[in-house]
């Protein structure tokens, strides 16, 4: 267990008892003519990592983006530890107790992976602009605890020994540990993550399966990705969304045997195939002329 | 383990692995707490910086005594460059903001110690200067909440729109602020403590061209003094955090827009004193004298030096203060007449804008910064692939 | 009323000259994403050959056909050596390049042709005509210059709207190495760009220069009214930079003549029309719609 | 479950493609490159052969997109050759590459943000002139998210989305070489079956060559014909699929499963 | 004398020369200059120092002033006051000049304005119709003006008009600073019942046809123009569009004849069917222009810019800067065999309101005035030339009046070089 699961961690998770439960109601979203989410609810209950899989472009990273305040719903409520949050500012979010990764990475470019990972952890930051700029011992002793957290975020995930380096010529796994941590080092009560297993490989994925499970006494998760296996493997829950509409919801058994989630998002055999016939004469122009 | 005890050190030792690729970056280093291997000072940030400005303040002093009455005129017009470059630092630099207009918020600092000077009874010359800062900061504030919603050439539109636009103010009130002729300042007298203190320190005789470029001198250190403490702390790193990636910086809980404003503040507190100084050390603020030229050689003057780096704004404001006289000189002793020779002025000015821009990309110090680091990192990558060919083997 | 139409007018004129050389601007931002502050000295430039011909006796048409050309060769040759080096680097360094070239080219223009006034002359008349008995501030040569920047307005806009160079040439400025993955020749693009960028700032400069005194500096005050123009209308909109000529050029006629001492508060009010169009949308009038962030 | 389907596909076609005649359309020797002091690519050699499907495997950093780089010229080796066709292309301009028949995948959805989805059709297809409407429609008929985005700039799109477009266009540049880096990054897994299940068809039919890389060694090697596995910017080794996916060492030593 | 060969005569003091002050030495005086050679205000401004130049080359061929060379060391300011502070610093501290001459412009000029009298460093004939340097010499002790104030200017010409066109609807296009503002001052003190509008624009900016609108719709059929030269042309263009023909009237620095007028007249050849587009409007005059090719002084200044001017030819600028340097030359004779910048100021204040040159009426110089000319006559332009409708006619500034001045016009002394005698204090 790395250290963050040590006083200064724990302290903050007598929060995410029962009231650190974030449940979003009859969201919708439109932009211009497309309909990206239609009455959308969701419960991500405390403790628990909550699965939120679908097609590509079925509206799991806007609905991300509503529960961060990025995107403003045309309708719906989103409830968090028992409040409704209106008109929600993306910056208000780690003081709400809230951390999300990027789909992608977006690191820092111009900075280390160390201050990156101090980024993250901003809102721990006490030091005001005055000690700042008077360079006050209270401005380095914040900096020093900052500094600390973030190392012990990039240890437990493994990624200590690429403090002193610049994000863009690390290996994408190696970034995207980075921010994951970057995410972690704020302490969340619930950490949303989009697409965290992309570009990694089989193993790494494992590793980062088992990271989550570990992180959960701590947090809840809610979490986009399109590797089943990685899904089925950590989540409780799972919401299923196509074209913006829950199609299923449930356990992951539940999920994985419903016959409308095989179809609009699994796929099978056949049905690969069937559309891979059909379409293969894509490059039917070159044999035709 | 034992490094999480002293994490810079660790990251020290990495942080010579690999270059970063974008060159402010380059410059930045100095303000990541990893990048510099300067042992003998010391690493609070307090100290530090006090040995620093310690070790500046008697350099100054020694430049200042040493030069000629001419160089140290040349020294107080650099002082204003440089402290305004240094605000512009910040902001452009360190926040991503571009500024086509700080000559503007210069003139707000040079009009309010003009109209200062111009009482019967002066107030105390400090207490000028910080009612420049703080008219210059109230209208960068107000600058800075329309731009922090804009990016790139739309910023740099509204704030080049703001380098005409402010100093047309000046003109149509021409009662109170002397319209295109200007309102011309008396520089204040130095006090007898000067005159003193420069006979110990050297027996020159203490000019009011002496005092003037002490007086900037002195404005420079402190503002430079400060505005590396802030570069050093969370601030600094919340700037360049919004400047890189400003949804994942607010996802980490950064209010993008007040950040922006404050990165603006400070920068327009500095053009200020910079206006400041210039007022007393040109003993005028008049609209000529905040053209768009001065606004766009700030600009120049950081980039040039190395963007992000107090040092390199402090070069590039050498450079615009020295380069000039030295090409019109260089000039007629190639037998030019005065206007050819002041012709080729601008013209080498210009080229070596581009010379620069093109082998020095990342400014000197940032281009000085990234060779070093890459040789590190080659030294390191050759001891590394000795190592892998002793383990694959 | 008369007093209206003629400031309005006169705001016209005066706008629709802003617009020529924001034209210019948004040309090569939307080939480059670069905005060229040395438009306006590469645009002087080639005046001055121009009316390097005309004092030789050539004809005005001459004269104007050589610019064009010549301010091609300029843009192509700029892009090629000084621009391509800083292509894709930091906005910044850009930036600092066109101003380098900016100061270098006028000092140079100052240095061959030396720095006194100069006319230049028009092809059409520059009397009024007469309306009802009344003379408006209409002249033959405001016609010229409305229709010259009009007709390069929709070309410009057919030349991205409609033709497989003008996809090609956008491509390239977005992602250069997405467009060259894809067998766009992106190098040949940009100093397209560049070349006909420069063709268009230079006819802008011919046609402000008509009329008129040149002398190096001439096209200073217009590099900042062009720049805003282009801004208010949306650096990426042909149509925009038109619009924000026009808006701007009527405006600051309005307030020169309708504010006690409104000539001094011309820029001002240049400041102030911005921020507010900029504050209502941060992109321009003809932006579209903003990024998605996340 | 991705991995399930990718191989159900590959059995269907996969095996037997395997044996059509090859020909050595893109041969690599001893391509070394380097970022500044940091050497990415030591010495690698490989061919792709027509009617083949090659995954170039190996961990994070090995040097896979480097390979595509470099054969594509947007890196520039510091030595070695890269033969197209018999013809050495190591020098040619990138621009270049599709006109000789070699589309590139880039990493990480290439698309171009600020133009509509038609328009990066259009600009991927501008290299050949004129191209009918019916084979854009192909590709909106293989992926029905796009066509609906048709007229939306693409930096709209989601992740996913701009994955589908990126293969899109490369398919309309009708490469006889196609190099894709990660295509299946992002993808759903019905899409990545789709996808795999198309490649393995146009290889077969079309003789197609395929470079391939792939974190997810599973599923690539699923529907490849042949593996390389990249280490440290070395060929560590060469095989074929099925040897490679029996080899449990080796698995266990670079492909992390 | 040391180096006395001839023509400086008033040698005859005997003695030595002696480094006598900073910037003096046996052989040579240094003089400085600012003005701006680039930028938006360098068109015209930047040929005076040519002028200048050209004339103490010839001075010191013929032996410079008491046998010392006259070295003058001119630099650029781009008109911004900031540089202007940046090259007094380098003209007074690195090179050490004797004085400053015909430093340009009024924004610029009052950047150093004060260091130089602070350093003692004499100041002499600003190149500025500012009342500045002249109206209060216990302020500027060392300070000097040399053209005619604008506001002076302003009362000649609206004596003028209201004398001669006494039904006149006048009109006022004034430039917006201290220029527009003490000629409209002058002007209003005789003629303030006839003015019917005062518009005033901002150089820089470009379209005045407001301004032009605004004062034909006021009715004005008289138009004067504190303007500078290149709103001139603006103001005669935007008339022409719109249909808006009064009788116009420039101030002396707006309307240089030679200049705009030629310049009118080239671009508009052929489609302005009228002859030259400023024919008839009037003006006033301190100084021959080159048109005068009868007048002796400009007959001398162009044999010596054939002499010793540079390329280009010998325009109204170069005569102006001639004309100063032949100020110049006189109060530097005036200063003594071995001047001292105190002695120089002294000897301007006591004698120069003597002098004779070019300038048509004498200078104003006395200890309670440091202004320079004080007359002007008034002109028609013909042409690229200009005829005179009302002879020299001197005033100061105040409420002080106008006068005819009935002296002859002073002739060039041999070879153009003055003789003035040693004022000694
Ligand atoms: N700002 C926007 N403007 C227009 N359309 C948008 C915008 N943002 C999202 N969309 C559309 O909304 C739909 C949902 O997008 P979203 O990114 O939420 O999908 P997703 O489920 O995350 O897909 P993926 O798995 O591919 O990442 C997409 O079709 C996308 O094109
Ligand atoms: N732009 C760059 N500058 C410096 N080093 C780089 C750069 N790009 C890649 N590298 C380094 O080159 C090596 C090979 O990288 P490459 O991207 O080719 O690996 P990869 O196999 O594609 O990895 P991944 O699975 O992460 O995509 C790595 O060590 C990486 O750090
Ligand atoms: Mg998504
Ligand atoms: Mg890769």
């Amino acid at each position: 267990m790395g250290p963050l699961a040590q006083p200064t961690g724990s302290q903050l998770t007598h929060d995410s008892g029962p009231t650190a439960r974030l449940e979003m109601t009859g969201i919708n979203v439109a932009f211009g003519g497309v309909l990206a989410l239609t009455d959308v609810s969701l419960v991500v209950e405390p403790g628990q990592v909550h699965g939120l899989i679908g097609p590509n472009g079925a509206g799991k990273t806007t609905l991300f983006n509503v529960a961060c305040g990025l995107v403003r719903p045309t309708s719906g409520r989103i409830t968090w530890r028992g409040e409704e949050m209106r008109r929600l500012r993306p910056s208000q979010l780690t003081k709400l107790g809230v951390a999300r990764t990027l789909q992608g990475v977006g690191l820092f470019p111009g900075m280390t992976v160390l201050e990156n990972v101090m980024v993250g952890a901003h809102r721990h930051g006490k030091a005001g602009f005055l000690s700042a700029f008077l360079a006050l011992p209270s401005s380095d002793k914040d900096e020093r605890l900052l500094r600390e957290r973030a190392m012990r975020a990039l240890t437990e995930l493994n990624a200590e020994r690429y403090a002193g380096r610049y994000p863009g010529s690390l290996p994408y796994p190696v970034q995207k540990r980075v921010a994951l941590a970057r995410a972690l080092v704020a302490e969340p009560d619930l950490l949303l993550l989009d697409e965290p297993a992309s570009g990694l490989a089989e193993d790494e994925m494992h590793e980062l399966g088992e990271l989550i499970r570990s992180v959960v006494g701590r947090m809840s998760v809610l979490l986009v990705e399109h590797h089943m296996d990685l899904v089925m493997r950590v989540c409780d829950q799972i919401t299923v969304l196509d074209s913006g509409k829950q199609i299923a919801a449930g356990t992951p058994e539940q999920v994985q045997n419903d016959p409308a989630v095989t179809e609009a998002y699994l796929g099978d055999a056949v049905d690969a195939e069937a559309d891979a016939a059909e379409l293969s004469n894509v490059d039917g122009g070159r044999t035709h002329g | 383990m034992s490094d999480l005890q002293s994490p810079t050190s660790a990251a020290a030792g990495k942080a010579t692995d690999d270059a970063p690729t974008t060159s402010t970056a380059g410059a930045n280093a100095p303000s990541a707490p990893t990048g510099t291997g300067r042992s003998f000072l010391p690493q609070s940030t307090l100290p530090r910086h006090l040995v620093v400005l310690v070790l500046s303040a008697v350099l100054a002093v020694v430049l200042l005594e040493v030069s000629s009455p001419y160089q140290n005129s040349q020294i107080a017009t650099l002082s204003y460059y440089a402290i305004a470059a240094g605000g512009l630092t910040v902001l452009t630099g360190m926040n991503g903001q571009i500024s086509l207009g700080h000559g503007a918020l210069m003139a707000a600092g040079a009009y309010t110690t003009a109209l200062f000077l111009d009482a019967d009874e002066p107030l105390p010359l400090p207490v000028i200067l910080l009612a420049a800062i703080v008219v210059a900061t109230v209208v960068g504030a107000l600058v800075g909440v329309a731009a922090a919603r804009l990016h790139g050439p739309y910023l740099a539109g509204a704030t080049l729109a703001l380098a005409v636009g402010l100093p047309g103010l000046a003109i149509y009130f021409h009662d109170i602020f002397g319209g295109e002729q200007g309102m011309r300042v008396r520089a204040p007298q130095a006090p007898d403590a000067f005159e003193s203190f420069v006979q110990t320190v050297s027996g020159n005789n203490a000019s009011s061209t002496k005092w003037l470029a002490y007086v900037g001198v002195i404005c420079l250190l402190i503002t430079y003094f400060f505005l590396a403490n802030l570069v050093r702390s969370r601030i600094g790193r919340t700037w360049r955090a919004v400047r890189d990636q400003e949804v994942a910086a607010e996802l980490a809980g950064i209010n993008l827009g007040a950040w922006r404003v404050l990165a603006f503040v400070v920068s327009a507190a500095a053009a200020g004193l910079a206006g400041g100084v210039l007022a007393i050390v040109v003993r005028l603020a008049a609209p000529s004298g905040f053209t768009l030229v001065l606004s766009l050689a700030l600009l120049t003057a950081i980039v040039i030096g190395g963007l992000g780096s107090l040092l390199g704004a402090l070069l590039g404001s050498a450079l615009l203060v020295f380069l000039p006289p030295f090409v019109t000189n260089l000039g007629s002793d190639f037998g030019l007449n005065g206007t050819e020779a002041a012709q080729l002025a601008p013209f080498v000015y210009g080229v070596v804008l581009i010379v620069a821009m093109i082998f020095a990309p990342a400014g000197f110090v940032g281009t000085i910064r990234l060779r070093r680091m890459t040789a590190k990192a080659r030294r390191g990558s050759a001891a590394q692939a000795k190592a892998a060919g002793a383990n694959g083997g | 009323m008369d007093y209206f139409v003629n400031v309005t007018i006169t705001g016209l004129t005066q706008g629709i000259i802003y617009s020529a050389f924001a034209l210019a601007l948004v040309l090569i931002w939307r080939s480059t994403r670069i905005v060229n502050f040395a438009q306006g000295s590469m645009a002087a430039a080639t005046t001055f050959i121009a009316l390097a011909l005309i004092q030789a006796g050539q004809s005005y048409w001459v004269a104007l056909v050589v610019a064009l050309v010549s301010g091609f060769v300029l843009g192509a040759l700029v892009e090629r050596v000084i621009i391509r080096p800083v292509e894709g680097g930091p906005e910044l360094n850009a930036v600092i390049v066109t101003l380098g070239l900016f100061v270098a080219i006028q000092a140079l223009i100052a240095i061959i042709f030396g720095s006194s006034f100069q006319s230049f002359p028009t092809p059409f008349g520059v009397r009024g005509f007469q309306v009802g008995g009344s003379t408006i501030p209409l002249t033959p040569t405001s016609l010229y210059v409305i229709g010259s920047v009009l007709i390069t307005m929709a070309l410009l806009v057919a030349l991205f709207r409609f033709t497989r160079v003008g996809l090609a040439m956008r491509a390239s400025a977005f992602s250069q190495e997405v467009a060259r993955l894809l067998g766009v020749k992106v190098g040949g693009m940009l100093t397209l760009g560049w070349g006909l960028a420069a063709v268009v700032g230079s006819l802008s400069g011919l046609l402000i220069a008509g009329g008129g005194f040149v002398y190096p500096a001439y096209m200073d005050s217009l590099i900042v009214f062009g720049f805003v123009a282009a801004i208010i209308g949306g650096l990426d909109s042909p149509v925009g930079a038109i619009v924000g000529g026009l808006i701007l050029g009527l405006a600051l006629s309005y307030v020169n003549g309708y504010v006690e001492r409104g000539s001094a508060l011309v820029s001002v009010a240049a400041l102030v029309i911005l921020i507010v169009v900029l504050l209502v949308r941060p992109g321009g009038l003809f932006s579209s719609t903003t990024a998605r962030r996340a | 479950m991705a991995e399930t389907h990718g191989s159900t596909a590959m059995s269907a076609t996969g095996t037997t493609g395997g044996t059509a005649t090859t020909t050595r359309l893109l041969e690599v020797e001893g391509l070394s490159s380097a970022y500044g002091p940091v050497r990415a690519l030591d010495g690698v050699s490989l061919s792709a052969e027509a009617g083949r499907i090659t995954a170039v495997l190996g961990a994070n950093g090995a040097g896979k997109t480097t390979l595509l780089r470099t054969i594509s010229g947007l890196v520039r080796p510091v030595a070695g050759r890269v033969v197209l066709d018999g013809e050495d292309i190591t020098k040619a301009s990138v621009e270049s590459m599709v006109g000789r028949g070699m589309a590139h995948v880039p990493e990480g959805r290439g698309v171009i943000a600020e133009l509509t989805v038609d328009e990066n059709l259009r600009v991927g297809a501008l290299f050949r002139g004129k191209v009918g409407k019916d084979e854009f429609d192909r590709v909106y008929d293989l992926f029905p998210r796009i066509a609906e985005r048709r007229n939306n700039a693409a930096h709209t799109l989601s992740g996913g989305e701009r994955q589908m477009l990126v293969i899109g266009r490369a398919l309309l540049a009708k490469p006889r070489v196609l190099l894709l880096d990660e295509p299946s990054l992002g993808l759903a897994p019905r899409i990545v079956a789709q996808i795999f299940g198309l490649l393995r068809q146009l290889v077969d039919a079309e003789g197609l060559s395929v470079l391939l890389v792939e974190q997810n060694a599973r599923s690539a090697l699923s529907v490849a014909d042949v593996g390389v596995v990249l280490n440290l910017g070395r060929v560590v080794v060469t095989d074929s699929a099925s040897t490679l996916m029996g080899d449990e060492d080796l698995r266990h030593a670079y492909l992390g499963f | 004398g040391g180096g006395d060969d001839g023509s400086s005569s008033s040698a005859e003091g005997g003695g030595e020369n002696e480094a006598s002050d900073i910037g003096v030495t046996e052989d040579s005086i240094k003089l400085g200059a600012h003005y701006p050679l680039t930028g938006v205000a360098a068109p015209g401004y930047s040929e005076i120092p040519t002028g200048v130049q050209a004339y103490f080359d010839c001075l010191n061929k013929e032996g410079g002033v008491y046998g010392r060379d006259i070295e003058f060391i001119f630099k650029d300011d781009a008109y911004n006051p900031s540089q202007t502070s940046q090259v007094t610093n380098e003209l007074v501290l690195e090179e050490e000049i004797f004085a400053m001459m015909s430093g340009l412009g009024t924004p610029t000029h009052s950047a150093v304005v004060d260091f130089l009298n602070d350093e003692g460093v004499p100041d002499l004939f600003v190149s500025s119709g500012s009342l500045l340097w002249g109206e209060n010499p216990e302020e500027y002790p060392m300070s000097f003006g040399w053209q005619t104030d604008y506001l002076s200017e302003g009362k000649i010409i609206g004596e003028y008009i209201a004398n001669e066109f006494p039904d006149a609807k006048v009109g006022l296009f004034l430039q917006d600073d201290d220029f527009g503002q003490d000629g409209e001052e002058g002007i209003r003190q005789y003629l303030d019942d006839q003015i019917v509008a005062a518009e005033r624009y901002v150089p820089g900016n470009t379209n005045v046809g407001p301004q032009i609108a605004a004062l034909q719709a006021a009715g004005a059929d008289f138009v004067v123009g504190f303007n500078v030269p290149s709103y001139t042309a603006l103001s005669q263009l935007t008339a022409l569009q719109l249909g808006y023909d009064p009788q116009w009237f420039y101030s002396n620095v707006g309307s240089d004849p030679n200049l705009v007028g030629g310049l009118l007249n080239r671009f508009s050849e052929g489609k302005v069917s009228d002859a030259a587009l400023l024919d008839g409007a009037l003006t006033t005059g301190y100084l021959p222009t080159v048109d005068m090719t009868d007048n002796p002084w400009i007959q001398e200044f162009s044999r010596i810019w054939d002499e010793c001017g540079g390329e280009g030819e010998l325009s109204n600028y170069r005569v102006y800067g001639m004309s100063q340097a032949y100020t110049m030359t006189q109060a530097l004779q005036a200063a003594g065999q071995n001047p001292t910048r105190e002695g120089l100021v002294e000897a301007v204040e006591a004698v120069g309101a003597e002098w004779e040159g070019p300038v048509f009426a004498p200078f104003r110089y006395s200890e309670d005035s440091h202004l320079g000319t004080s007359g002007m006559t008034i002109e028609r332009i013909v042409g690229n030339g200009s005829e005179e409708v009302q002879p020299v006619r001197t005033t100061d500034i105040g409420d002080a009046p106008i006068e005819e001045f009935d002296k002859e016009p002073a002739t060039p002394p041999a070879n153009g070089i003055p003789d003035e005698e040693a004022y000694e204090g």
